[in-house]
């Protein structure tokens, strides 16, 4: 893999990683309940981030990606309930067929998917026609146009056959000629689909599950042009009611589906314990659900809190603030909230914060043993206690839960002791550094500078670090500057976060690819023959022991090596009111609102005994 | 006092020929000063009179170079200064100088008494420090004040004793020419008569030419052999004190003579005949053709409505703008309100 | 002649004695002063311990993290005089247990253990460098354009208002975060953003000032008597329009510092240093759980850092100001 | 003058100032009677107190910083001192009305004269033709073109014309007792005149009595039948006006008269009293007027003077008789 686009909003600054529960999963209840089957309809409301767009290529952000997926569909999905993650077909007619040596995936389209009705189709007289093996191949033709400057192309760089040159031939002045062939990406039939790889691509399964490669019809993109972004045409549960930018956002059950016919079911397989959760209860009843989505922008986390509280919003994340008023010292639920039928979900999420060193710098990048002594003292108890234990410590670059992980040890846990005796290894004996006298000073760089919290965690991190003789300089930016100066290799060390894209060990290790290094995603610039050597390895194998050996080898690598502080992995907590039903934390939470389902007598029980 | 012999002997020390100053541009400009000549000779002592706005001010500003003519001519000891810049403009400006109406706001209130002074003798006469100190002393004594005040600030002073450090900074530089404008009107009327008889005394000291401004004809009668009256940005009557008190030929002279209350005349038991003047003074601005006298003349023929008199040398030293001068009569009983 | 004798005056007195004497009798006036003088000592005390630390190349206190000592209220709030660990102490030991305890953090402690009080006390430090240093920016430039304006008049006037306009045409913030974004942000930025700014007003009121004083007699004397323009601006006419300079900057200087916690809070001021903007923006998290000591902390020192100034102010303005002047 | 009817009568008036530093006793036992149509004149250099003595007739003076400490001012024998803010307003206008110096800032800028006037008009007078009366009041003050000067903004007269609005709203509603507080100082000479004609004028005509208040003895001369001579506060003179003029008694008086330079006396030097008018903070010990005065002795040093009645004239001085 060469030089992969930074897929910068999967970079994740610290201070945000709390809202994810709150961006992903904030829907709410019904307002008017129906009493009968066919009376009224369910409606749920709930907030969001701002949206920036539906066009599928810029699904550049949470709350984008998550309300493309209310509308469009792709090849696959991931189940529900199953863990780990697994994909299952979605608009494929079963999975994939591969070839031997991996290189050609051949995929069968379900018929009788249509599109919702929509002027842009002329032809048909504003009819939704049906969807087709033709419109994946123009979807992800899409992602590649260099015009769209889509934010997922990495996806796809280097992987499907011709498509690279199809980017460099859209790069021209002229509009892009979506029939030129791409040899790698054919629709065999009406509805059957041909990838062919450059080289095997196990991930391209995790891929095909993402917003990037979901099916836009030509006729819309054409129709619309530059406001294709605001009316999304899609063959998905939901279609676009209203959008009122930085307001309000409203869904409505698709009609097509009805009168295509078109049935998609509730899953009958669950993971261990989901059916004594109740999360069966519905299994192999039609979906969607809910006939309404109506989301409020709302930025602050208080007004958030109390409309959770009085039952508009059926979950909830935890701020930082209210975690005492919500979780006990035992790291329950408080009990009042427990008696209002609050549920608490606690998961870890695929994610890691880290405080990155720029291994480009002579100062950090050519001492292994300063980067272990400031590893080693980082107090991870201190740090898990400032952030209310709302984090785990991880040990290296794989988080729990991906093929990989493994439980042991860490290399260098908290140790002062060892953490001073490294740092006089290392040439600084008590943080003097020798050629100045005075202590050494390391400038740490971050982003969004206005959150308290990111800055005191920050001046926490500085206090760690003088405990051992080092003085940490913290230097502001805002978030455009920060990543340039990333970009650009000027900082010494950097604060950052990463959300997995796919629930692949490959997806954390790729940061640290040599040839990834800045613009790359490898911003700590690191560079080690044999990990790279290992990795391009690894990269192609498909899921099996050994490659979980290779993973487990390079994870040990990094971390002896301590490119980064490895400081975090967000625990998510979701309240949720007992009436929402269906509900499982997920990390890749996309397209799963259709599972959802409101108990419209027990959420009005419950607002007459609590909400207002 | 001066003798008769020693004025004639001495050549004019400032003179003017044909000051105009105009302000404001364009069609009708405002003629403060309109077409004044005077001299002024050492040691000798020209009064200046007139009612408010008819540029008195202004020509006395004028000669000091602080106001730009418009047309005409400023001679000082025989040098052509009208158009003096720079250092040449400062040194002339040192050798005249002002005193002015209000002593409060003519001095500097953050600046002591000693500074004032001492800032002047380094800055106009360069002297080395003590020589200031010194000077300055002597100059606060010169005006009839303490040498030791020279630390205290203007504020503590009273009126009177303004003016005079009004007047020792202006006898700081030595000036052979002291144009004083209205230096005692702001006064109370006890202490008036201080301030006058202390320029009497340090113009005899130091032999200065004096162009004393005022329109209160009896002060100026105190201080002046010589006096001009003023009109409308023109001299209407001028001549030795004596003769123009006794005998005023100008319609507007006698006006302003008989307006003033006299005591003694009280006194005496003398009705007065007052000639009260109608109208207004006129503002410059205004537009009189013919002898800007004219509207309120109570003597006023055709041909003043239509040309204006030119001032006209009437005998020695005396020179009157009026068509009918010496035509008027002592005794001329002109349309006036009767008392 | 005789000499006249003022024997009716006491003593000597300049008009900046007098308008300290006048300002002497207000109480109110003399209170601010006071406050002012604690704060200064305060900002002074800050400035030495920064230093202190800074030569000796330790952290200081204020940025030392004790996560034990975490969220601790006022020591007047922990019932120093009280307690179960004073139970077997006779009456003086527990009364010097509680002095000791009350000197403990008297004024709490903020998210990371860190002591309000010394956080507070380098608050003030650095609101009174913001407030300094931008009164040196924006002093200068203000008294000499609105001398130069006010006294030249004509082109020179005409550009120096067009200038200053233009700067009040641009909402202050904004500029200052413009200027933020170009030097980058830290105290640089606040300096240049709140010192480029507020020399508006002030040459607008020197400049009003000066046009009145040089109509004044007493200018035109110095004309007479020959000085130069510049002694004039600045020997003459500077000394009796700098109550404006003095007034300007006693209210400009909350002003100032006010503006520089907007900046902090908002994440664009001070860096890596507690200023009370940045103590109340930390404070926000804790809130409204009952910890309010450290917003409180911080508001407070505004609070009466900035009334202490405008009262000050205005009792200034009413002492100096020549047309209150009794006594002529 | 005896004979005449009483109409204002002062007793022992004493009008005093706290200020930032200290007492100023601008007042201090003034006391005159004013019979109905005479007109006097209060002399005196700045800071006497004449002002204040004119203002506190219609109790006009600020309080604070002012109060009265004592006296009373009996107006037809009511005391003004003591009177209800209703009642004094009443008088104020109808009873006794003002001059001022300066005209100019006497007047409001933004208001037509002709408006002013008939505001004046309607606060105090019930039941006439506002115009009518406007336009007769301007006519009767002598200014020329009164109808169109009606519509005029103050500014767009000459500082005589507006003397003679002011005056005209003073007589709008035919006071008792006009109140002229220096008004020709600001004016030119020859608008002077025209001003102390127009008053004459009206005194004879209307029956007013006049208290005409000056720094200029030349001026009342003319016009009043007494004067009264203030210094310091106190009024350390009074007397029919040639009378007094004649025979000035007190040093200050003699003094002053002797200060004014004559219009008609030839040559010869003028000497003026020594020194300059009291602070009044610092008022000095006995007779205020001793530093001042060429024939202070000791008593004069010590003791305050008292009035001293002489027929028709007064005179606060100990040694009056022997100068």
């Amino acid at each position: 893999m060469k030089a992969p686009a930074t897929q910068w909003w999967r970079l994740v600054a610290p201070a945000g990683l709390l809202l994810c529960g709150l961006t992903c999963t904030g829907c709410g209840g019904t307002r008017r309940l129906d009493t009968g089957a066919a009376s009224g309809e369910m409606v749920m409301y709930g907030a969001t981030a701002r949206i920036r767009g539906f066009d599928p290529v810029k699904a550049g952000d949470v709350a984008s990606a998550m309300a493309i997926s209310k509308i469009y569909e792709g090849l696959l999905q991931y189940s529900y309930l199953v863990r780990p993650y697994r994909v299952e077909p979605l608009l494929a007619d079963g999975m994939p067929e591969v070839s031997a040596d991996g290189l050609v995936y051949t995929f069968h389209i379900r018929p009788g998917i249509y599109f919702q009705d929509d002027p842009c189709f002329t032809n048909t007289a504003g009819r939704g026609r049906e969807l087709t093996a033709a419109d994946f191949v123009y979807s992800i033709k899409r992602v590649a146009d260099a015009k769209n400057a889509s934010t997922g192309y990495w996806a796809f760089r280097n992987r499907i056959v011709g498509l690279d040159e199809f980017r460099k031939a859209s790069q021209g002045q002229e509009s892009t000629d979506y029939d030129l062939p791409v040899e790698g990406l054919r629709a065999l039939d009406r509805y059957t689909l041909q990838i062919k790889l450059v080289e095997p691509y196990p991930q391209l399964l995790w891929v095909l599950t993402m917003q990037y490669a979901f099916a836009v019809p030509r006729e819309a993109v054409e129709y619309y042009g530059e406001s294709f972004l605001n009316h999304p045409v899609g063959t998905g549960p939901y279609v676009l009611k209203a959008w009122r930018r930085n307001y309000r956002v409203e869904f409505e059950r698709n009609p097509k589906w009805s009168e295509t016919g078109r049935k998609e079911t509730y899953p009958r397989e669950g993971a261990a314990g989901d059916a004594a959760a109740g999360l069966l209860e519905d299994a192999g009843r039609p979906v969607p659900f809910i006939d309404r989505i109506v989301q409020f922008v709302v930025s602050d986390d208080s007004t958030r809190w109390l409309m959770f509280l009085t039952g508009e919003f059926s979950t909830s994340g935890i701020s930082r603030d209210n975690w005492d008023a919500v979780i006990t010292e035992s790291r329950k639920l408080d009990r009042k909230l427990e008696e209002m039928g609050i549920v608490l979900a606690k998961t870890p999420t695929l994610s890691i914060y880290y405080l990155g060193f720029n291994m480009d710098d002579p100062v950090v990048g050519g001492n292994r043993k300063l980067r272990q002594a400031m590893t080693c003292a980082f107090n991870t108890e201190e740090w898990i206690h400032f952030y209310n234990d709302r984090i785990k410590r991880p040990t290296g670059p794989i988080p729990p839960g991906v093929a990989g992980y493994e439980e042991r040890p860490a290399l260098f846990p908290y140790d002062l002791e060892r953490a001073r005796r490294l740092l006089a290894e290392a040439g600084y004996p008590g943080g003097r550094d020798p050629r100045t006298g005075r202590r050494l000073e390391l400038t740490l760089d971050l982003g969004q500078a206005q959150s308290p919290e990111m800055r005191q965690s920050t001046e926490l991190f500085a206090d760690f670090m003088t405990r051992i003789g080092i003085v940490i300089k913290p230097s502001y930016n805002n978030w455009p500057t920060f990543l340039g100066k990333l970009e650009r290799r000027q900082v010494q060390m950097y604060r950052l976060g990463w959300v997995a894209d796919y629930p692949d060990a490959e997806n954390f290790l790729q940061l640290f690819y040599g040839p990834n290094s800045s613009p790359g995603p490898n911003h700590s610039n690191y560079s080690n023959p044999e990990f790279d050597r290992l990795y391009e390895r690894a990269r192609v194998m498909p899921d099996c022991p050994e490659r979980t050996r290779l993973y487990a080898r390079m994870a040990r690598m990094i971390e002896e090596d301590c490119p980064w502080i490895f400081t975090s992995i967000p625990l998510d907590y979701v309240l949720r009111h007992s009436w929402l039903r269906n509900y499982k934390p997920h990390d890749f939470p996309y397209g799963m609102v259709k599972y959802l389902r409101i108990d419209a007598a027990a959420r009005r029980a419950w607002k007459m005994r609590f909400g207002g | 006092m001066k003798t008769e012999d020693q004025r004639v002997a001495v050549r004019p020390l400032l003179e003017a020929h044909d000051l105009r100053v105009y302000f404001g541009g364009g069609k009708a400009p405002l003629k403060a000063v309109d077409g004044v000549s005077l001299a002024i000779a050492r040691g000798e002592t020209v009064g200046l009179v007139g009612e408010s706005g008819c540029g008195k001010t202004t020509l006395g500003r004028a000669l000091m170079r602080l106001e730009d003519s418009t047309g005409g001519r400023i001679v000082f000891d025989g040098v052509d200064m009208t158009g003096a810049a720079g250092r040449r403009l400062r040194t002339f400006r040192r050798r005249v100088q002002m005193i002015f109406q209000d002593p409060h706001g003519a001095l500097n209130p953050r600046m002591s008494v000693g500074a004032a002074l001492d800032e002047v003798l380094a800055v106009a006469r360069g002297l080395p420090a003590r020589e200031r100190r010194r000077r300055t002393v002597e100059l606060l004594e010169a005006v009839g004040l303490e040498g030791a005040y020279a630390g205290r600030y203007p504020h503590e002073f009273s009126g009177g004793q303004r003016q005079r450090i009004v007047i020792a900074r202006a006898l700081a530089v030595e000036p052979e020419v002291l144009i004083a404008d209205e230096p005692v009107s702001a006064l109370d009327v006890s202490v008036q008569v201080q301030i006058l008889n202390l320029l009497r005394e340090l113009r005899r000291r130091f032999n200065l030419a004096m162009l004393f401004i005022a329109h209160d004809l009896a002060v100026v009668r105190y201080m002046c052999e010589r006096i001009m009256v003023m009109y409308y940005g023109r001299i209407v009557e001028e001549g030795p004190a004596e003769a123009v008190y006794s005998a005023p030929e100008h319609p507007y002279t006698r006006a302003l003579l008989s307006a003033v209350p006299d005591l003694d005349a009280s006194l005496e038991g003398r009705r007065r005949n007052r000639i009260i003047l109608k109208g207004e003074v006129p503002t410059l601005g205004e537009r009189i053709t013919g002898c800007p006298f004219h509207p309120r003349c109570p003597w006023r023929r055709a041909r003043c409505v239509e040309e204006e008199p030119a001032l006209r040398e009437r005998s020695a030293g005396r020179r009157v703008a009026c068509h009918f001068a010496g035509e008027l009569g002592d005794d001329a009983e002109p349309e006036r309100e009767v008392k | 002649m005789n000499t006249e004798s003022v024997e009716s005056l006491p003593e000597s007195m300049t008009l900046w004695q007098d308008a300290w004497r006048r300002l002497r009798r207000r109480r109110l006036a003399m209170v601010c002063l006071a406050v002012v003088g604690l704060y200064t000592l305060a900002a002074m005390y800050g400035e030495c311990v920064y230093w202190w630390y800074r030569l000796h190349d330790e952290t200081p206190p204020y940025k030392r993290v004790n996560l034990a000592e975490q969220y601790q209220p006022p020591s007047f709030l922990r019932s120093p005089f009280g307690g179960r660990e004073t139970g077997r102490m006779s009456s003086l030991e527990r009364f010097l247990h509680g002095l000791k305890a009350l000197g403990h953090h008297p004024l709490g402690t903020d998210g990371l253990g860190r002591d309000v009080l010394q956080r507070v006390i380098q608050g003030t430090r650095i609101a009174y460098q913001v407030g300094i240093v931008t009164s040196l920016i924006a002093i200068p430039i203000g008294v000499v354009l609105g001398c130069l304006a006010g006294y030249f008049g004509g082109r020179v006037d005409d550009f120096i208002v067009w200038l200053y306009s233009t700067f009040a045409c641009i909402p202050g913030l904004l500029f200052i975060l413009a200027i933020a974004m170009v030097v980058g942000k830290g105290l640089l930025g606040v300096y240049l953003g709140i010192g480029l700014t507020m020399w508006v007003g002030l040459c607008r009121l020197i400049r009003g000032e000066v046009i009145k004083h040089k109509e004044r007699p007493y200018v035109t004397a110095a004309r007479a008597l020959g000085l130069g323009h510049f002694r004039i601006i600045f020997r003459h006419i500077l000394p009796n329009v700098f109550h404006v300079v003095i007034v300007t900057f006693t209210l400009r200087f909350p002003y100032a510092i006010g503006t520089e916690v907007i900046m902090s809070f908002l994440g664009i001021g001070v860096q890596g240093e507690p200023s009370w903007g940045i103590m109340i923006s930390n404070a926000r998290l804790r809130l409204w759980h009952g910890v309010w000591w450290e917003m409180a902390a911080a508001t407070a020192a505004i609070f009466g850092i900035v009334l202490a100034f405008n009262l000050l102010g205005d009792a200034l303005r009413d002492a100096l100001d020549p047309r209150l002047r009794t006594g002529r | 003058m005896a004979l005449s009817e009483e109409l204002l009568r002062v007793e022992d008036l004493r009008v005093y100032f706290s200020t930032e530093r200290g007492l100023v006793r601008a007042v201090d036992g003034v006391g005159f009677v004013l019979p109905k149509g005479a007109t006097y004149a209060l002399v005196g250099e700045s800071g006497c107190g004449k002002s204040v003595t004119a203002l506190a007739l219609a109790r006009l003076v600020d309080e604070p910083p002012g109060y009265y400490a004592g006296g009373r001012v009996l107006l037809r024998g009511r005391n003004v001192l003591e009177m209800e803010e209703g009642e004094l307003r009443r008088l104020r206008g109808n009873e006794i009305s003002y001059v001022f110096q300066e005209p100019a800032v006497s007047l409001n800028p933004v208001f037509r004269i002709g408006y002013q006037l008939a505001e004046a008009i309607r606060l105090h007078r019930r039941g006439v033709n506002v115009r009518e009366e406007v336009l007769a009041l301007l006519k009767m003050v002598g200014l020329p073109d009164a109808e169109s000067k009606m519509k005029e903004y103050p500014h767009r007269l000459s500082g005589g014309m507006q003397q003679r609005v002011m005056i005209a709203m003073a007589l709008a509603c035919r006071p008792a007792v006009l109140v002229a507080d220096e008004p020709t100082t600001a004016l030119d000479v020859t608008i002077q005149a025209q001003i102390l004609e127009l008053l004459a004028r009206l005194q004879r005509e209307l029956g007013m009595a006049v208290l005409l208040i000056t720094h200029n003895l030349g001026l009342v001369a003319d016009l009043a039948e007494r004067l009264l001579v203030m210094y310091a506060g106190r009024i350390v003179e009074a007397g029919p006006t040639l009378d007094l003029l004649r025979g000035p008694r007190h040093p200050y008086t003699r003094g002053l008269l002797a200060a004014v330079p004559r219009l008609r006396s030839v040559g010869g030097e003028v000497r003026g009293i020594r020194g300059s008018v009291p602070n009044p903070l610092r008022l000095p010990e006995g007779c205020k007027f001793h530093p001042r005065c060429p024939f202070a002795s000791d008593i004069c040093r010590r003791v305050e003077p008292e009035d001293e009645w002489d027929g028709e004239r007064v005179v606060r001085c100990h040694r009056w008789r022997e100068i």
